[in-house]
């Protein structure tokens, strides 16, 4: 299944990219995503524990299950008003 | 109505438009770009969204307080892109018939707005940019 | 410069030469008209002061608070004379580096201008006039 | 001895003046100031305890004892903000 990955702030400067799409075996979830993208980028490495986790506009927790077409996003530590 | 703009906030503007002939009382916060921030001089920041997440997170709070303070009128409005030192970069007006209810739904508003709507901020000083609250972590 | 005027208040430009580059916050407190009181319909407001006593007296409750918040730079304009629905009688800015200390300022300057400082409002309506808290006591 | 007395809001409609000027034997207070406005309108009757008190445009006792010269004002209910 496909899921679609965007990435703001902190994490598209690290990433170079604003989405991208995500093959992931039935059953995967979200955590399971942030590790493979800490693999990725050494930059990344430190932060074990995933940022706060939005799943289809909403925030969602780590162990959250991943369908097919689910519009997920990490979120850094958030800074506004 | 949207809760992000790209363009300067029109302050007055979202005032008259908020207050209602029953209303004794107008609170206003305005966000400011402040020029230092944990010790660094900051000369810009450049604010970054999830917007549809963020508008619909700001909506939820929004709504949430007006359930609270039902005499309470709320208009939010928040700001994104390049900002300067001095420009506004949230404001949030709540008018009702009677002061306390105002202070009370803008203060927590604005604190609950900082704590989970999706928006970044990248400041830029003298000594370069940083996306506030990552490196600290 | 004085706490009292007798056209209408410029709030824009207020909160402009209020806020200084270090500060982040500025709340605005805005009276308004409105339009009822004690289920008495109100048309207009006429406020009178004992107008020297007034500015001292507001000269003394912003200093007070000033002294129990130094971060905050504080505003204060009372307006006088006729005022219709909809019209500011009154706007207090509080800027500083961060908003509780602002939030807190504002609300302590309007509750003690409330309090003690020598302004009186005539109520006019469709019933005739009265002046607020006399025919109460 | 002559104070100039400053009448405001529901005062001036009801004495039909903005000030005046009493003559007071000395020692005498602010609160026998009220008491004799009190005997000469009636409007004022139902007022045993006066307003608040101003003496030189500063919040002052029913008991303060007036000088000559002073500026004394009855400081009705106040409403403003």
């Amino acid at each position: 299944m496909n899921v679609r990955l965007l990435y703001f702030a902190v994490l598209r400067d690290i990433t170079g990219q604003s989405e991208s799409t995500v093959s992931l075996r039935e059953g995967a979830r979200a955590g399971d995503v942030w590790h493979s993208l800490r693999e990725q980028y050494a930059q990344l490495a430190d932060y074990r524990q995933p940022p706060m986790i939005a799943v289809n506009e909403t925030y969602a927790a780590p162990d959250t299950v991943l369908r097919d077409g689910d519009e997920l996003a990490f979120i850094p530590p958030v800074a506004g008003g | 109505m949207s809760y992000l703009t790209d363009e300067p906030i029109d302050i007055a503007g979202l005032v008259r438009r908020t207050t209602r002939t029953a209303d004794g009382a107008c609170v206003v916060f305005e966000g400011v770009v402040r020029d230092h921030h944990d010790g660094k001089t900051v000369e810009s920041i450049f604010y970054d969204a999830y917007r549809p997440m963020a508008e619909k997170e700001i909506a939820r709070i929004v709504s949430d307080i007006h359930r609270q303070y039902s005499d309470v009128q709320i208009t939010v409005i928040h700001r994104l892109g390049h900002l300067r030192v001095g420009d506004v970069s949230i404001a949030i007006i709540c008018a009702s018939p009677h002061r306390a209810e105002s202070y009370e739904a803008s203060r927590l508003l604005i604190d609950q707005i900082k704590q989970t709507v999706p928006i970044w901020k990248k400041e830029r000083g003298p000594e370069g940019e940083e996306w506030v609250g990552w490196q600290g972590r």
